[in-house]
């Protein structure tokens, strides 16, 4: 078992000619968060559905826990142990916010056709054990009023956490948040940064983390990679990145860049 | 308590259901036979349309399927008609599932098309595979016998089909309940999220096909039992829109509401006999009109007036109150 | 909630209540000392309205017109109007409604040729008096039934004389072009039974879709099969079409219409091409077309019953029929039951109506009582002639 | 050789004609994001009513056309009113029956209406009905007047989403309705203009091809199945594409029918687009979207 969970090389993808993505590499380490920071454009939602199969690089791989999954259904990779969140809400609709949790284990349970239309024994007990679960990790969430709503009446802020719950619940060993707090008050931003460390520090999750609230990135994340018009143009610290020319060009300009340094 | 709960609602239709026959005469069996069919048809399309959200046209062609299957079996091959059903269900099955493979890449319209096309394809092959199918003309098919049981065919087939859809709607309550179903729900919803949670999208879209296509050919097949006759125009645009309208004004992505909407609907059918000449109009403002005013069907118009009919799956009603807090969100343009 | 199981109680209470009303007439019903209720089926919507609800109104014209002379024997006719929508559950709902909840005495009807056939079983279960006043299906009348009869032109009657009217203008090469629909197919079998009777085979057989706008395909392989007469199985839309592409190639067969093209000067307009039909002949299952002034009555009744409509020839299906209907039932007797009524329909022989060729003959062992088509042509901007009545028999 | 021009040719002009249902479909689905599945009786009922205009009160063609295109438009804009606009958040299944529920009305309506006239109306011609040769095809002038028809109303509508204001913002509300609404484009008064254009079209092409095919209150869905065939396959976005895929469903059905039997001639189209969609599952005309999450 090496200590590299997620290891994506020498990536790279055009859509309708325009290069989005080249040449890139990224690793994630057991257990660490990384961020994936960059300006509008970079790349990074690309790089995401690159990696849990949505997209399929023209050239490149992407490894997880050892096996390529280039190529593979994105149910297939989510089965394999990887999480995902996105941009906008992705509640299920139709369900409640308990239900909406239990969903998350689908990847883990195994009734069918048959044994869930008889209401066979095996079934019935493996929905409660469903249920007790998805209750579990409501509580670890700490929204455990909430479960018999249904999902569209939580807000944004709600439904964000909810999805990152329906997300851990599945329990993948690497979840791919893409920019878990737009439009979160700063209050829930303060719980956000709480959540994710427990996520970590509790369950032992590898994160990756799409964000541009900077002061999140910079609080939590161990590791951050920073990508530009389709290239990596940065990746350490959050210190080093911090003070790396590169990326403050990148998201500065560089004629700012002299105003930053005379500042 | 709740007397007019959901479920003791559907057992006293049920028990008026077997006690009926013997106080009514052959029309009213007729159609309440009638009703048992399009009851099986309106659950196997509410799980492909209402559960699954797949905007299929194709539940006609099976439901022709499995007529054509159970009635040719018995006529072409001399099979018994206890052999020849349930083979027309399982051929209706393999039909839907295959007719699902082009459904895993297309989505939305495309697939509209593409099983409305399958369905016109179908209709040609009814009327030019003559050698098989006897053409345009149909065909007879032989009559039915419950011989060792002491009971006549209407009658006997109402009890079998009656016996069938109460089987099959238990089975459809405990699946859209369960694992499977949530998969579809979360298919319909959001097939992205569902996919990112492991959810294999052909899979469940097969399956929901599947299943849609078995029930509609177990009702093909009591179809044509109950008419004896077998004929490509029973099963074409109208047949398909009598069976949408039955899960609209039943209500979509209920079971319950599948029942409800097909006895309103062949109820209905009935009783505009009575509008001559006026049917479609009555029947296409009818469409219109549940569409606009009770979006939810009959069900969620019962839902929010009488306790006790909350659905096995604890699909959400759109009444219910927003939570307190109100966040500020930035229109996100990725967001279609 | 209206459902079936509760339609049923109250239909049973309905029953009840039927069953104690002390009616003389009990064993007979639909009979009371005043009315006779008839029941009719067919098409009301959809496309098969020209074969179900236009008949209908001419059965109801006759019916008013009895009516206002007295009725028969003091009884008033009733006509009850029931839609099959040319679908064969709803037929059989239709007749089963008719039968056992409206308790209908005689049934005429019968559009579509499947939803008809489909409906048969339950019609003869019935054992109701019942006069087909369109479906062609042969199946509906044979083997006879002991309670139906058909005014209509069976398929294979008008298949027989169809090839046999272009065998008598002497075509050597003939070819067949039809509609893939269950009326094009009732009448596509037995016209191929007829060829093989008669020892020839189509030099070719094409389809057309009747919602066709377009028949170059199927005439340039006509042409290229070098047909001498073209045996149209289609309803006048696609026969418009097809005669016109056919003159726009410039060819040019003897074109063999049937019942479903019956009139020939509104066959000419649908065409629209000066000259074009000029080659086409025409079996009517009725003598007159709608603007001959020997049915002028009858287009004033139609036309003053239902305003906005112009007589058709399928008004004159339902006159025809109704009364021929009517006369079985005077027959009857002033006492009629249902037996009664089948005798006299069995009975009736060489009976002149005001709309068919020939006269109606039906007897024991053939229900299929009309079996004189006419023979029409209209020379281009010309009259109507009447070619020939020919009386088929097997 | 001959008879490829000849079949060609008749696969063209009912193309043309499947091209124009297409169209409609087009210009509905490009602005709302579903099918209208009245559309085919949108031709139907303004067919009907253009029929009622110049045969029985003798308005003149050109104006007939123009009152039968503001029929239509009018029956467009009413049925966005009634069964689109008030639900139109709602799902893609709910808002496709409220277009069935339209059609089977419409179609209820013309039969009581003009059912009564017993039989197929026709419609006179507006040209010589002298065929006439083209090299050495013979066509029917209507035939070219239907293509010219065509021609002109895909010129103009191009014209009109490329130049005029209310093109332009039918055009922003089809790719992103709700930066539309953003930017303050009242994007329901967009939906009506679609609806009312689109059967605005509907209405043009019955008139057009009414001395072609004869009217009759059931002539709308087979049109409508190929109209909606031809958007298919022309990736339903795209008025070209529309175009394309109506001359293609029409030469394939032509040409099947010549070529293999006239038997197989209905089912043709079917059995192409049921193989086209399954290796080009957006259409022939569309680039595929990147799909975004």
């Amino acid at each position: 078992m090496s200590a590299t969970l997620l290891s994506v090389r020498d990536v790279h993808i055009t859509f309708g000619g325009v290069r989005v993505l080249e040449g890139i590499d990224l690793d994630a380490s057991r257990g660490e968060i990384r961020g994936l920071i960059g300006p509008n454009g970079a790349g990074k939602t690309t790089l995401l559905n690159i990696i849990c199969g949505i997209h399929r690089p023209q050239k490149g791989d992407v490894l997880l826990d050892g096996i390529s999954i280039v190529g593979r259904k994105p149910s297939e990779i989510a089965r394999l142990g990887l999480g995902r969140t996105f941009q906008a809400s992705q509640m299920f609709g139709g369900m409640t916010v308990l239900e909406n949790l239990i969903i998350g284990l689908h990847r883990r349970t195994s009734s069918g056709l048959l044994s869930a239309g008889l209401k066979l024994k095996r079934h019935r007990r493996e929905e409660a054990e469903m249920e007790e679960a998805a209750r579990r990790a409501l509580a670890f969430v700490g929204m455990s009023e909430l479960a018999e709503r249904p999902a569209t009446a939580l807000s944004f802020g709600q439904q964000r956490v909810v999805e990152i719950a329906r997300t851990l619940i599945g329990d993948p060993m690497i979840v791919l948040l893409d920019e878990p707090a737009v439009g979160l008050s700063a209050n829930r931003l303060t719980e956000l940064d709480g959540l994710l460390r427990r996520i970590r520090d509790q369950k032992g999750v590898t994160l990756i983390l799409i964000e541009h609230a900077i002061r999140l990135v910079m609080d939590i994340c161990d590791q951050v990679t920073v990508l530009s018009s389709g290239r990596r143009i940065a990746d350490g610290t959050p210190l080093a990145i911090r003070n790396d020319r590169g990326v403050i060009e990148a998201y500065l300009g560089k004629d700012l860049r002299a105003r930053h340094q005379a500042s | 308590m709740t007397p007019f709960s959901r479920r003791n609602v559907l057992l006293a239709l049920l028990a008026i259901a077997i006690a009926a026959p013997p106080f009514a005469n052959f029309y009213h069996l007729f159609v309440a036979n009638l009703v048992v069919i399009y009851v099986l048809l309106a659950i196997g399309l509410n799980i492909l349309v209402g559960y699954a959200g797949q905007l299929a046209f194709a539940n006609a062609a099976m439901f022709g399927i499995g007529a054509y299957a159970t009635g040719l079996l018995q006529v072409q091959l001399g099979w018994s008609f206890w052999l020849a059903f349930p083979s027309g269900a399982f051929i209706a099955m393999a039909v839907g599932l295959a007719i699902s493979l082009p459904a895993l890449r297309l989505s939305g319209l495309y697939l509209a098309l593409s099983t409305l096309a399958f369905a016109q394809a179908t209709q040609w092959v009814f009327l030019h595979w003559e050698s098989v199918t006897f053409g345009a003309g149909g065909f007879k098919t032989p009559p039915l016998s419950f011989a060792p049981l002491p009971i006549t065919k209407p009658l006997g087939l109402y009890y079998l089909s009656l016996a069938l859809s109460v089987g099959l709607f238990m089975f459809a309550q405990n699946l859209v309940a369960s694992r499977v179903g949530r998969a579809l729900v979360a298919v319909r919803d959001g097939e992205v999220a569902a996919e990112s949670l492991g959810i294999d999208l052909l899979r469940y879209k097969a399956l929901a096909f599947g299943v849609s296509g078995f029930y509609a050919g177990i009702a093909g097949g009591l179809y044509s039992a109950l008419l004896n006759f077998v004929a490509p125009e029973g099963f074409d645009l109208f047949q398909m829109v009598l069976q949408k309208s039955m899960i609209v004004v039943g209500g979509l992505g209920s079971v319950a509401g599948a029942v409800l909407g097909a006895g309103i609907i062949i109820v209905l059918l009935e009783a505009l006999r009575a509008f001559k000449g006026l049917q479609e109009i009555v029947f296409g403002g009818l469409l219109v009109i549940f569409v606009l005013f009770m979006r939810g069907g009959l069900v969620s118009v019962i839902k929010r007036h009488v306790r006790g009919w909350e659905e096995p799956l604890r699909l959400v009603q759109s009444t219910a109150a927003p939570a307190p807090e109100v966040i500020d969100t930035r229109p996100s343009v990725a967001d279609r | 909630m209206l459902t079936p199981r509760i339609s049923g109680l109250v239909a049973t209470a309905v029953l009840a209540a039927v069953a104690i009303t002390p009616a003389a007439l009990a064993q007979q019903p639909g009979l009371t000392a005043d009315t006779i209720k008839i029941g009719t089926f067919g098409a009301l919507t959809g496309p098969g309205y020209l074969y179900g609800k236009l008949v209908m109104n001419g059965v109801e014209v006759v019916f008013d017109e009895i009516n206002a002379a007295g009725g028969i024997n003091g009884r008033k006719l009733q006509l009850i109007r029931e839609d099959d929508r040319c679908d064969a559950a709803a037929a059989i709902g239709a007749i089963q409604k008719l039968v056992h909840q409206d308790q209908v005495f005689a049934l005429i009807g019968g559009g579509c040729s499947n939803a008809t056939f489909a409906a048969r079983d339950a019609i003869e279960a019935a054992k109701i008096p019942t006069l087909i006043f369109a479906s062609v299906h042969d199946g509906i009348t044979t083997p006879p039934a002991a309670n139906i009869f058909s005014t209509a032109l069976t398929s294979s009657i008008e298949s027989q004389a169809q090839l046999a009217f272009a065998m008598q203008q002497n075509a050597k090469r003939i070819a067949v072009i039809s509609m893939r629909d269950a009326w094009g197919r009732a009448r596509y079998a037995p016209l191929m039974a007829a060829f093989k009777a008669n020892g020839i085979t189509p030099v070719a057989d094409e389809e057309l879709s009747p919602d066709a706008n377009d028949a170059t395909a199927q005439v340039l392989r006509l042409k290229a099969a070098n047909a001498d007469a073209v045996l149209m199985v289609l309803y006048p839309k696609p026969a418009a079409v097809f005669i016109r592409d056919a003159q726009k190639l410039g060819f040019k067969p003897l074109n063999v219409g049937q019942t479903g093209i019956a009139d020939p000067s509104a066959f000419e307009e649908q065409v629209g091409v000066p000259g074009a039909t000029a080659s086409f002949r025409t079996i009517s299952m009725v003598k007159y077309t709608p603007d001959d002034p020997a049915v002028d009555k009858w287009r004033r009744l139609v036309e003053a019953k239902f305003p906005g409509d112009r007589l058709s020839v399928f008004n004159q299906f339902g006159i025809g029929s109704a009364q021929v209907l009517v006369e079985a039932l005077k027959r009857a007797g002033p006492e009629p039951t249902r037996e009664k009524v089948i005798d006299a329909l069995a009975g009736i022989r060489d009976f002149k109506t005001d709309v068919y060729p020939g006269p109606i003959t039906c007897s024991e062992t053939d229900h299929r009582c009309h079996k004189t088509p006419a023979w029409l042509a209209k020379d281009p901007g010309g009259p109507i002639r009447v070619l020939a009545v020919t009386p088929v028999e097997r | 050789m001959l008879l490829l021009s000849y079949l060609v040719m008749s696969g063209v002009t009912t193309g043309a004609l499947y091209a124009l249902i297409a169209l409609g479909i087009v210009v509905v689905n490009k602005a709302t994001g579903i099918i209208n599945f009245a559309q085919g009786e949108f031709f139907m009922f303004s067919g009907f009513v253009a029929w009622m205009l110049h045969v029985q009160m003798g308005v003149n063609y050109p104006l007939t056309f123009l009152l039968a295109a503001v029929v239509g438009f009018g029956l467009g804009c009413l049925t966005d009113r009634i069964a689109f606009r008030p639900i139109a958040k709602t799902d893609v299944v709910s808002l496709v029956l409220a277009t069935v529920g339209i059609a089977f009305m419409l179609k209820g309506l013309a039969r009581v209406i003009w059912g009564g006239k017993a039989d197929y109306l026709s419609f006179p011609p507006i040209t010589s009905t002298d065929p006439m040769m083209i090299g050495n095809v013979m066509v029917i002038p209507q035939q070219l007047a239907v293509l010219a028809g065509t021609v002109a109303i895909v010129v103009i509508f191009t014209a009109f989403f490329r130049l005029t204001r209310a093109g332009k913002m039918m055009q922003a509300t089809a790719d992103n309705a709700r930066a539309a609404t953003l930017v303050g484009i009242r994007t329901d008064r967009i939906y009506t203009l679609a609806f009312g254009t689109g059967a605005a079209i509907a209405a043009a092409a019955a008139v057009l091809t009414a001395p072609l095919t004869l009217l009759y209150p059931d002539i709308g869905f087979a049109f409508f199945v190929k109209g909606f065939a031809a958007a298919v396959l022309g990736g339903l976005m795209s008025l070209p594409g529309a175009v394309l895929g109506g001359l293609i469903v029409g030469v394939v059905e032509s040409l099947a029918g010549g070529y293999i039997h006239s038997s197989v001639m209905e089912v043709s189209p079917f059995v192409v687009i049921m193989i086209v969609l399954v290796l080009r599952p957006t259409g022939l005309l569309s680039f595929n979207k990147i799909r975004r999450v």
